[in-house]
């Protein structure tokens, strides 16, 4: 179980964060209808909230890790797999952790709305 | 056994086959057929680009190659090649199946994407072949400005291609899943394997909404509903969102594979696993992933907030992550081995050269404002051929060169294919390496000809020659195969001691693949053969193969799989007449013709593989 | 034999060898690294620090490659193997160095060099200059003024000018390389660019969105010149056309109103007023013809009303059956309107 | 007759899967839909256009309702088919199919309807509406032929392979239903 959490969690927080960004942002600036309001509390809600569930998912995969360490990464099912899955999850939540907080801090320091 | 497996006599049993493998090589020889064809329009692309102001083809007609030359590329050869032929033939021998997990499915896949690419050259054929580019920007696609049926080609086929790669992803996820010989847990998965999953995953969310948006610009151009006109509420951009949501993730389909197959050369030179093992499986999944969330990078210059923009911007420096794993999960996978530079292992290490120059001028076009500069003039063109020539192309003629023996049984001539390759090395430096300066130059793309002295002639007159050498290169490995499959060397069952599952068969292989299930405890059983043997599994009373669970590959049960079927293929048949309908924009005899679609989709399954 | 890893060597050294006089800017004045603006200068040094970074990336590469071949008959690697060091070394080099070098890069760009890449801010420009893509030229306007030219942005140096793009038709893209990135115009957005030109000269661009049959026949050039030069200029673009002296070009005039000209192309002052093809009312005072696909001399200005299907297939423009004399005349009075 | 192999029903054959990746991509599909009737709603002023009035909620919401009661019918004809009661199976198809057909003619009604009212060709909202249900609707008539197809073959009694067939059918129409709702919210949600 742990080993899914860890596995899927950041991804997942990461997705809600560029589709919520993404819509949010094409909402706010979009010509007819744009609603305005204060993009930069939406934003850092989004992203601390995103940034939180991806921590939740290395906790998770950390603690996948330790609980089979000592088998290795091919071994026998489940502890093999669950190590081996433990392994390249604590590796993507680093990279998600990342994309999430990058995207989400300059997002905020942006002036809104400003035209690439 | 054999009777059991008994493939029918002649062309009939190639029509109604349902064997992966012979699927495969129906698959292997038509995407060679289109690569050709897109080849030739390259050439004579480069032909027209040799020399300023050249009058080789009308502008007319270069639009139309320019076009063609991309959607053959990536929807009628690298796609359907990778996941068709290479996934086809090996995914069931590399994972201990006999077959596909729905193999009347894997049949309609392929005579769908033989019909869509008969559908989209029927177009050129009439010299009415899509010409807005393979981006098909709106509205220079709408009837308004492009009033002939060229755009519908491109639509219509385009839906059809869909729907056949859509069935072959569900097929390929359903296999994976279900069909792994016991014992190999997801953590014994071979790591090209993972690249299909990572693909079929990829093509499953992605292809809707091309799909769609192909369905849109149709339900406009022959309906007159309004979707992308700015008069009646729609939006062009509309189209290129749902165009790229799609168009991206496409790259990384198209060169996953060729990772995939990197992953299974490079540790049978080297001679020992792969280093980082669990890393690169789930770098190759990450790429698939990542890769749905970098797609505005190809709007950065149509004026959007920046604040949208920069989300994008992030995720598209970060999915270059996985793949310098990748890089050097390789690269020390040779170094610390005993590496045997034999042909194959030589075009892998031309795909890391070229894979790295173009992933490098990717990384570029993540910075926002260089993008802006850059985007849409020949360095772009330079960093996608390096990507999809050079890294995803350059794996498969190795893997070309790697599984011939398995699939013939006789050896290709190793002195001719390290010739081959640096024929192609060369030829393909030297056709896209230019690209970039001539785009530094201010040379934009998709232009039939441009003015003298601005610095270009020279550029683009290496990049002709580069393009004829690496033309020359191909034929040297086409000719090479064919050769050596007529009167090479026998090779055994494994002449170079790979590793996974595929070497532990006979070559060619049996229809039924594996007499005995192997059961497997390493990702690779090769190496470790006799645990491999132990405690196989025989199953010789019917048209069966076992499956398992989904994660931990325990036995689950033994399943009767379906035998030759003549209604995939009038299946397909039928719905490209239907299609050939809606273009001719009949909407009644179409849809009498799905309506006989439907019905043989009944009768197909009457036919019951227990029975 | 050689490794896979030599010939990129070699290939590496040959770009430099190649690149570097070509992108120092002798060719062409359409060079993206041949900077004349604010922005573009900033451009132009984010490429050169990217390629220092790809070279040294791109040498690792080959360095590793190499490694591989020349110890083809040693296992492990150099200093002491095992799988734990190379995993590791497999982390390091492929997720933290690349990790550093990618934050750093994103900030540089996508925070740093991007402000001046932007939209220009409201209020921060001195005039605004209208430009809206056609199938297949540039029209060109000055609002506040009545100036409506076509193909030649003229601006005056050390100017802060917001470009607007619109268009008429199909997408186009706007860019002049040496001045600033693109932006491309879109069927009901307005989108906007800095332009400005830190010294007088002329700098060309070319449409970069694929808009149809003569997409590689829709070229711009941004004629920068001293503010006095500019004004100059502009006063000139403003006034009508002026009335034709000769006999010949009252002649011309005449074709010009009675044939189908008229029904395309404008010369304020006259009753033409056609909104399809470019505005003539100064032609004579543009240096090309037909998006600069021609110079603009009579022969040339003869051969492209008589047959323009020739020097770009595909254009709006239909070749007229005029009489010899007729022709004369007409490129007499176009030729007279500075 | 009971005496044929009923898979165990914890097992996931590989006809699930497969079609369970289908609603997937169809999800996916679907998604693309409502997202461009968001997107296009964004770019207008007025949506709907002006003298178009908004779809009126009550048949609307009184058709999804029966359309979803039929998931249950259909859940408790699976178990009666694991259980090998060939005959309750094939009344609980019935009743559902003859409820979704009811569906799919009065849907359809509705559809013609409202294309008195206002037509594609006239606005982009007009296009993505009648996209949009007209896309809802041949998903419903999929079903309907799978279900047709299923009920015929259970005539013949019960083999494996129409269990899974049947536990497929079912979940198609699971996802269906979860997507006729999703069409009505934004159907009438969206104009609001």
């Amino acid at each position: 179980m742990l080993q899914w959490i860890g596995l899927f969690a950041a991804p997942l927080a990461w997705t809600v964060q560029l589709v919520a960004g993404f819509g949010y942002t094409v909402g706010a600036c979009a010509g007819t209808r744009g609603w305005g309001g204060s993009l930069s509390t939406a934003e850092i809600a989004i992203t601390v909230a995103a940034a939180a569930v991806a921590l939740g998912g290395q906790a998770a995969a950390v603690l996948a890790w330790r609980a089979t360490r000592g088998t290795s990464d091919s071994g026998g099912p489940p502890a093999g797999r669950i190590h081996f899955f433990a392994t390249a999850a604590l590796l993507s939540n680093t990279i998600f952790l990342i994309v999430i907080l990058l995207g989400g801090i300059t997002a905020v320091h942006l002036s809104p709305c400003r035209q690439a | 056994m054999d009777q059991i497996w008994a493939h029918r006599p002649g062309l009939l049993g190639w029509l109604t086959t349902t064997d992966h493998k012979r699927i495969g090589l129906m698959y292997l020889f038509a995407t060679l057929a289109f690569f050709a064809a897109g080849g030739v329009e390259a050439l004579l692309i480069r032909t027209q680009l040799a020399v300023p102001n050249g009058h080789t083809v009308s502008p007319g007609t270069y639009d139309q190659l320019l076009t063609m030359h991309g959607v053959t590329m990536i929807f009628l050869f690298v796609i359907p090649l990778t996941t068709g032929a290479f996934g086809n033939y090996l995914v069931p021998l590399m994972i201990g199946a006999r077959d596909m997990a729905f193999p009347r499915l894997n049949a309609l896949s392929f005579w769908l994407f033989l019909a869509s690419g008969i559908f989209i050259y029927t177009g050129l054929a009439l010299g009415t072949a899509p010409n807005a580019g393979w981006f098909d920007y709106v509205p220079l696609a709408l009837k308004q400005y492009d009033p002939g049926p060229n755009i519908d080609f491109f639509a219509l086929g385009l839906i059809l291609n869909g729907a056949s790669s859509t069935a072959a992803a569900v097929n390929f996820i359903a296999t994976i899943f279900k069909l792994r010989a016991p014992g190999m847990s997801m953590n014994r998965m071979p790591l090209f394997c993972f690249a299909v999953l990572a693909v079929a995953f990829a093509l499953l969310f992605a292809l809707p909404p091309l799909t769609i948006d192909c369905v849109f610009l149709e339900l406009q151009r022959q309906l007159g509903f309004h979707f992308f006109d700015v008069a009646h509420g729609g939006d062009p951009l509309l189209w290129q969102y749902l165009f790229w949501i799609f168009g991206h993730p496409e790259v990384y389909i198209i060169v996953l594979p060729a990772f995939g197959i990197a992953t299974s050369i490079i540790p049978t030179f080297a001679k020992r696993r792969m280093v980082a093992f669990p890393l690169v499986a789930m770098a190759e999944l990450l790429v698939a992933f990542i890769g749905f969330g970098v797609f505005a990078h190809h709007m950065f210059s149509t004026g959007l907030a920046t604040v949208t923009l920069i989300f994008f911007a992030a995720a598209s420096m970060f999915v270059v992550i996985p793949s310098t794993i990748q890089i050097y999960a390789w690269l020390l996978t040779v170094t610390s081995g005993r590496p045997e530079f034999k042909a194959p292992l030589m075009f892998i290490g031309g795909f890391i050269v070229f894979f790295v120059l173009g992933g490098l001028s990717g990384i570029m076009f993540a910075a926002i404002p260089f993008d802006q500069a850059l985007t849409d003039t020949y360095f772009v063109v330079a960093h996608f051929h390096f990507v999809i020539f050079g890294a995803a192309v350059f794996p498969l003629l190795g893997g070309l060169y790697y599984w011939f023996p398995k699939v013939t049984g006789r050896m290709y001539h190793e002195g001719w294919a390290k010739a081959s390759f640096w024929l192609t090395f060369a030829g393909t430096s030297l056709t896209f390496f230019p690209m970039h300066i001539a785009g530094l130059l201010g040379m934009t793309r998709r232009v039939y000809t441009y003015e003298p002295g601005l610095g270009w002639d020279t550029y683009n007159l290496l990049e002709t020659i580069g393009a004829f050498v690496l033309a020359a290169g191909l034929l040297v490995i086409a000719a090479n195969l064919l050769v050596s499959r007529l009167n090479g060397a026998t090779a055994g069952a494994d002449p170079f001691f790979g590793g996974t599952l595929e070497w532990t068969v006979p070559s060619p292989p049996p229809a039924y693949n594996f007499a005995v299930i192997p059961t497997v405890t390493s990702p690779y059983p090769n190496w470790d053969r006799p645990e491999a043997e132990r405690g196989g599994l025989v199953l010789e009373e019917g048209h069966e193969t076992p499956a398992s669970t989904v994660r931990d590959a325990r036995l689950e049960e033994i399943l009767d799989m379906p035998s030759e079927s003549p209604w995939p293929i009038v299946l397909a048949l039928l719905v490209a007449v239907a299609f050939v309908m809606l273009l001719a924009s009949h909407g009644v005899v179409a849809g009498l013709f799905f309506g006989l679609a439907a019905l043989t989709l009944g009768a197909w399954h009457l036919q019951e593989p227990e029975s | 034999m050689p490794a896979p890893g030599r010939e990129p060597t070699k290939l590496a050294l040959g770009l430099v060898a190649v690149a570097l006089p070509a992108l120092a800017g002798c060719g062409g004045n359409q060079n993206v690294v041949h900077p004349a603006s604010g922005p573009e200068h900033s451009i132009a040094q984010l490429w050169w620090v990217m390629l220092i970074g790809s070279a040294v990336g791109f040498g690792s590469v080959v360095l590793l490659l190499y490694l591989g071949w020349a110890r083809r008959n040693r296992p492990g690697l150099p200093g002491k193997g095992g799988d734990r060091a190379e995993t590791r070394l497999v982390l390091l080099l492929g997720v933290a160095v690349p990790i550093v070098v990618l934050v750093t890069l994103f900030v540089y760009a996508d925070v740093f060099v991007m402000r001046s890449t932007a939209a220009p801010g409201r209020g921060t420009t001195a005039f605004t200059i209208q430009v809206i893509g056609h199938q297949w030229f540039w029209e060109v306007r000055y609002p506040g003024t009545s100036a409506v030219t076509a193909n030649e942005i003229h601006i005056p140096t050390h100017t802060r000018v917001n470009l607007v793009g619109t268009t008429a038709d199909v997408i186009h893209s706007i860019w002049i390389p040496e001045l600033n990135r693109k932006v491309d115009l879109i069927p009901g957005r307005t989108n906007r660019i800095l332009l400005e030109a830190d010294r007088p000269g002329h700098y060309r661009g070319q449409c970069s969105e694929f808009c149809g049959l003569q997409h590689a026949h829709m070229a711009v050039e941004v004629i920068a010149e001293p503010r006095a030069r500019f004004r100059e200029w502009l006063a000139n673009m403003a006034r009508p056309a002026t009335a034709p002296r000769t006999q010949l070009e009252q002649l011309g005039r005449q074709v010009f109103l009675s044939e189908a000209c008229s029904g395309c192309h404008s010369i304020r002052g006259t009753p033409a007023r056609g909104e399809i093809g470019p505005d003539l009312t100064h032609l004579a005072s543009r240096e090309t013809l037909a998006a600069l696909t021609l110079p603009n001399d009579p022969v040339d200005l003869r051969r492209w009303i008589t047959d323009p299907q020739h020097s770009k297939p595909g254009a709006k423009m239909p070749g007229l059956p005029l009489a010899g004399e007729q022709v004369g005349a007409l490129v007499a009075y176009l030729e007279s309107l500075r | 007759m009971s005496e044929v192999v009923l898979p165990r029903e914890r097992i996931r054959p590989s006809g699930w899967w497969g079609m369970a990746l289908f609603v997937a991509t169809e999800a996916t599909l679907f998604g693309t839909i409502f997202g461009t009737y968001f997107y296009l709603r964004l770019n207008t002023v007025y949506w709907p256009p002006p003298g178009i009035a908004a779809p009126r909620p009550l048949w609307p919401l009184v058709l999804v309702a029966a359309l979803v009661s039929t998931s249950p019918v259909l859940w408790a004809a699976r178990r009666a088919a694991l259980r090998g009661r060939v005959g309750r199976a094939r009344a609980g198809l019935l009743l559902a199919l003859a409820v979704q057909t009811g569906y799919l003619a009065f849907h359809l009604l509705l559809f013609a309807q409202d294309l008195d009212r206002f037509r594609p060709e006239d606005s982009a909202y007009g296009s993505i509406y009648f996209t949009m249900l007209g896309a809802h609707d041949a998903h419903v008539a999929a079903g309907i032929l799978l279900e047709l197809w299923l009920l015929l073959r259970l005539l013949r009694g019960l083999t494996r392979y129409r269990l899974v067939a049947f536990q497929v059918t079912s979940l198609y129409w699971n996802f269906v239903n979860v997507l006729a709702l999703l069409v009505v919210v934004v159907q009438l949600a969206g104009a609001r």
